[in-house]
């Protein structure tokens, strides 16, 4: 019987692997998923003005928990799937070294240029990255250096093209661009950890929705999540 | 050419034309109003409906989006009205996205008008007045079309935008493959992930493919109402 | 039929304030450029408001500033044809001739389309454009436009102006068959004595926004010195007659006048039509007696009634020719030679080839003139 | 001074197919409306490029399609009073008068700015925008911009059409002067033939896209039947005479011609100087015998020279005035009953007032006549 | 008010209108230019041409920025050659902002001004011809005055469409306050974190009032403009 397919709002930067995911759910299972991609905020909230989805992939908690907080999503559910690294990048040819340690000077690494990076208020790679900085104590001396971008693709692609000599982005974006390579990668305790939770929501009312968020948390997910180099995490959790 | 795009982006492709095309239809009723009464009206509230219609260009789009989910949104107060009252559902729908181009397509669709209203000669209105037409006849069978060029022009303004525009759609109704995602949203989504450049670009050819035949399209008959009017 | 105006407008440095009441079918509007015939007519055709004042057509109060009544325009079933065409650019020219149609209820549809555009010579321009019309055909347009919306008010600002004489020889008789048998007044500007000579039933003469005279045609036409300077010329009387014969052999019509019979070049009307004549002043020639071996084939008796103040080196001379008021203008000098003096009988002499197309007339009814 | 045209334009169904040369000061083109006048004219002036054929002005070649020459409109300097006015909305009347002047090198500037707009009366204009002018006034401020060009070749589409007469009287005068002083060629549309016959010097006569009549204007206007019908009547002779003398008690001013002396209202000239009087074919009375007791001043010996061909009641006579041609419109019946025949002797009867305004023009100088 | 926004945020309003201005001054000559070129040229790249003013607006802005930044990019084709023969860097600059804002105003302006261009009676520039103007006189002395309403609106638009452009901009030259954080990014930032509707909406507040301050502005001039023409 054909059912209603399954919507998930997921963050555009997951597109890769839940496309390839949710056509493995369809092939083994016969149901169909729709995925819709956008920013976590926008999804968010959308979710709170009555979108009829079913599953909430956030691509950082802070939305997950704006969602939950707004008493959107089924607290039993939601569970932390994905984790991520944050990276150093250079472009291709460049010859800078950074050995990343407590009070690097990443200025003089810069030099007239700037570090590229995702929106530190907004961006989730872009909080992240400024965390690891501070954390480092490398931020004071860089903060006024910084190019924003609106996503961390786009900060991926000042690197990308030579704009900006150094940027912070997460590791699964750097795979397939051949014109950056990572100087980096920042220590896992420099920054907080980077989470994709995902859930059902309250308004879900379509049966498949539970499966496909089980499949999402299986074997076969988890090898096509780390194909695209996220770290498969998969632990329930309330919040942070 | 069928390849090339895979089933999910050919009906992005036709989504984004049914969006745009609705948009531009739905708005030209009210933007010819719209556009004469800025241009004719000499009432208070000109300027108040002067700004309002430039919002939607002078804020970013997400903003407009959002305000757009502010209100018209399921649960938004003329979300809810409409659905109640007429059964007429924007949210995560593609009138919904058609409701958020057409908005953002508003004031170049209203600009381009006034223009081509400002140009008629009032004389020939006041000519056709003597011959006994009430003002309404007379803004059917001269003003309009005089001012065909200009709402021709406008709709094109109209239509393109539509093509483009995202930010406020995606925004308002999301990016749900069949119902809401356009175009510009699919192009956006592949901006948003590792070794997306090459469908974006792929997706971004097909738009200017269509958009290229529109415009071609609006020129023949840009053409042929000037050729019309003038020998 | 009436025309009853009483208007004050301003526009700029300049003001109309036009009085006068014209009962004729036919008004002329006539006065030097700028002196407000066009101002005037937009304030009858509706296409201003005046800021003060009254307006009446044949009893029906189109504008009445004190009452504040102001039919709009469109409610005044007028056909205004304006000095400057306004032709409709995106409609043909049928389209544009038939636009007035539309408004005119079904059993009020008089002027017949064929008719009209044969008149006017516009057969072949019907699928046109405006833009590609040379400006007389534009003007010919216009002017059947106005016609065929079977107006109660026909306003014609200056729209024989550039018309050769062959074409308003054409509409000249149209016109005359309208302004008698239509029922509908007519207003008309022109800047040509001759032709308003030969339609008007009633002359209003402004000046600088002002009306300088106004009165029944044949009236203001007799005394050259209510017309501006270098139209005093085109001074003279306008004579009834009725046709009284024709000449097969030679080509002529017999026109009886009080006065005696006129013989003119054959003129296509039955036997006893009605006929008006210009016999401009300056175009009749006085003789103390009987003329001989003239070629002019028109001698009226005649006694000098009165002699007018000179007018540099002209004069009127007025004259009773059997009841028709004539007037001849002559030389001070003629005057002085031949002892010109009230009282005496003369002869008034006129080329019956000079009555040129336009000063023959077809006359309106008796009581208007 | 010459204007040599030899063009061939389609546009539309319509094809202008004009060959001509006139050698006059001024032509005047002459022709129904839709006859082609303002293609011609937009010919000469480069708003069209002609299909095939060749315009010289003054010996300056302007088009030659097989030579491949086409000077530009604005390498032409011509000063064009278009048919519509075509003033330029955004610039006051003291902009639009001026706008050609930028273009004039200094050396070259001769109209005077205050005599132009003294003679066309838009002093009090001069701030103001077209869009406020009246039919007349704005046609006046045209006539303005394009004689401040100072052009070397004017061209003017109906100038005076929606002029009153007393401001036309005031324009011929300065019309003349340019004509015989400036050694400006002038291309004059006209549906006025008094027009005509008081300005040019040359006329085509166009109909229909082709060429009808074209020659100097005395010949022209010297046989009626060059001219349309119901223009026939303005026909006559132009004849050149001399002031011989003023009457200052009668304000007469003595003309003399080749056949004796002409009466006519004061003229404002000195002694001696020339003048082209239009002798109109139906204002001339034949008399057999010295006419007395009449008020008609002027009486010209003259014998009979031809008599043409019937045209329905009239017939144009031929007249030999001791060396000045005459031509007198009679009817038939007239001519019966007088017994004309060429060789008799007759006298030329022409009232001293019927010189109207327009039929007294400065002469132009004679070898163009 | 002073205290309304934060220094940062007063930052970014004198930018947006620094950026705004500029793009929309830069772009008015080009504008007229390209607009003559498209309605009065016969020449066969014209539809080429057509199509690409067009662009902009038929393209997601992440499009454009993202094509601005292939080209006007440090490595860029143009950017380089810019950079090496005049020295004039785009990239993360305040320049780079106004290029951005300043293409994709770009068809909004060409509109304008060609509806005007087309509604220009050509007999008055034959007649200024006549008189002896060459093209290029006639050009300024009659079709600019004439075509002065449609500028106006097209820059009334360019403007407004930089104080709302984000997408392009952002994509191009990032978001770095006092350089190239206009209005829009810092609304967009707002809205990207919890809570900061409060925020986005004080600053949407602040970019209305500064574009009713530019058309009433703007609706001042046309008014004169067109009083000029009329009356
Ligand atoms: N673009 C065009 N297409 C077709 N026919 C045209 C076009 N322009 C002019 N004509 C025709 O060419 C003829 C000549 O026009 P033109 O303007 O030269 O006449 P004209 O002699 O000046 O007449 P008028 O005295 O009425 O001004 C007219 O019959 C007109 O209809
Ligand atoms: N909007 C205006 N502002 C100022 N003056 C105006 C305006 N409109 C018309 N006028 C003036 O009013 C006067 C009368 O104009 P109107 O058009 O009635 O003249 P007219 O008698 O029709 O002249 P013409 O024979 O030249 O057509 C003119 O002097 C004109 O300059
Ligand atoms: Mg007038
Ligand atoms: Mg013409």
């Amino acid at each position: 019987a054909q059912t209603k397919p399954v919507l998930v709002f997921a963050a555009a930067s997951l597109k890769n692997a839940l496309d390839e995911i949710g056509a493995a759910w369809t092939r083994e299972s016969g149901r169909k998923v729709t995925i819709s991609y956008a920013g976590s905020n926008a999804l968010a909230k959308q979710l709170e003005a009555g979108a009829p989805a079913d599953i909430f992939v956030s691509a950082d908690l802070n939305w997950m928990d704006y969602a939950a907080s707004k008493d959107l999503v089924r607290p039993d559910t939601r569970v932390n799937l994905l984790g991520n690294a944050l990276v150093l990048v250079a472009p291709k040819d460049s010859t800078v070294q950074v050995d990343i340690r407590p009070g690097i000077d990443l200025a003089a690494a810069l030099g007239s240029g700037r570090l590229a990076m995702g929106n530190v208020d907004a961006v989730p790679a872009g909080r992240y990255g400024r965390a690891a900085l501070e954390k480092l104590g490398a931020w004071e001396g860089v903060k006024d250096k910084v190019a924003q971008a609106e996503n961390v693709r786009t900060a991926l692609l000042f690197v990308s093209r030579g704009e900006a000599p150094l940027g912070i982005v997460y590791k699964t974006d750097v795979a397939s661009d051949q014109n950056v390579k990572v100087v980096a990668e920042f220590p896992a305790d420099t920054y907080p950890p980077i989470v994709y939770p995902v859930a059902r929501l309250k308004a879900s009312d379509n049966p498949d929705a539970q499966a496909f968020l089980n499949f999402l948390r299986s074997k076969p997910a988890k090898a096509l999540f780390e194909k695209q180099g996220f770290t498969f995490v998969d632990k329930p959790a309330t919040g942070s | 050419m069928i390849d090339w795009l895979s089933p999910e982006e050919w009906t992005a492709v036709g989504l984004s034309l049914k969006v745009a095309l609705t948009a531009m239809a739905a708005s030209v009723l009210p933007g010819i109003a719209v556009a004469l009464i800025l241009e004719r009206g000499r009432f208070w509230g000109r300027q108040v409906l002067d700004v309002l219609v430039h919002l939607p260009l002078v804020l970013p789009p997400v903003v407009v989006g959002y305000f757009l989910l502010l209100g018209f949104g399921r649960r938004g107060p003329i979300g809810a009205l409409l659905d109640e009252q007429f059964g007429i559902v924007f949210s995560f729908r593609w009138t919904g996205a058609a409701l958020a181009c057409a908005i953002m397509g508003f004031p170049l669709l209203v600009r381009a008008i006034r223009l081509s209203i400002e140009a008629v000669d009032r004389k020939l209105e006041d000519a056709a007045g003597t011959l006994g037409a009430h003002p309404v006849f007379v803004f059917f069978a001269v003003t309009l079309p005089l001012i065909l060029p200009g709402i021709l022009a406008g709709m094109v303004l109209s239509f393109a935008k539509a093509m483009g525009e995202f930010g406020a759609t995606i925004t308002f109704v999301s990016n749900i493959p069949g119902e809401t995602q356009t175009l510009p949203s699919a192009i956006y989504t592949f901006t948003q992930v590792p070794g997306g450049e090459a469908g974006a670009l792929r997706l971004t050819l097909v738009s200017i493919a269509v958009s290229v035949a529109a415009l071609l399209a609006s020129e023949w008959m840009a053409r042929r109402v000037r050729r019309r009017l003038a020998a | 039929m009436s025309l009853d105006v009483d208007i004050r407008h301003g526009q700029g440095d300049f003001t109309l304030h036009a009085a006068f009441r014209s009962e004729g079918r036919l008004t002329a509007l006539f006065g030097p450029s700028g002196s407000g015939k066009t101002t005037l007519v937009n304030a009858i055709g509706g296409l201003i408001r005046p800021s003060e004042g009254r307006i009446e057509v044949n009893g029906r109060v189109l504008v009445d500033t004190r009452r504040g009544i102001f039919v709009p325009k469109h409610r005044r079933r007028i056909g205004y044809v304006f000095q400057e065409g306004r032709l409709f650019p995106h409609l043909s020219v049928r389209q544009n001739l038939l636009f007035g149609r539309w408004f005119t209820p079904r059993d009020q549809r008089k002027a017949s389309f064929d008719a009209v555009v044969d008149l006017l010579g516009i057969g072949h321009l019907l699928t046109r454009r405006p833009a590609t019309l040379s400006g007389g055909e534009k003007q010919r347009v216009a002017i059947g436009r106005a016609l065929l919306a079977d107006p109660q008010l026909l306003l014609m600002d200056e729209p024989l102006a550039s018309l050769d004489e062959a074409r308003k020889a054409e509409i000249y008789p149209y016109l005359e068959r309208l302004r008698d048998e239509g029922g509908v007044p007519i207003v008309l500007v022109s800047h040509s004595v001759a032709e308003i000579a030969r339609l008007a039933t009633s002359i209003v003469v402004l000046s600088e926004g002002r009306v300088r005279a106004s009165g029944p045609a044949a009236e203001i036409l007799m005394h050259g010195n209510l017309l501006p300077q270098p139209d005093r010329g085109e001074a003279g009387a306008l004579v009834e007659t009725r046709v009284a014969g024709h000449d097969e052999v030679y080509d002529l019509t017999y026109l009886e006048a009080k006065g005696g019979i006129l013989t003119v070049p054959r003129l296509p009307l039955p036997m006893g039509a009605h006929l008006r004549l210009r016999l401009r002043a300056r175009d009749i020639i006085l003789s103390l007696h009987a003329p001989e071996g003239l070629s002019a084939l028109n001698a009226l008796p005649a006694i000098v009634v009165a002699i007018d103040e000179p007018d540099g080196a002209g004069v009127d001379v007025a004259l009773d020719c059997a009841g028709d008021a004539l007037v001849a203008r002559l030389t001070r000098k003629s005057v002085e030679t031949l002892g010109l003096a009230p009282g005496l009988p003369v002869h008034a002499i006129i080329k019956s080839i000079a009555f040129d197309q336009e000063a023959l007339a077809r006359m309106p009814p008796a009581d208007e003139l």
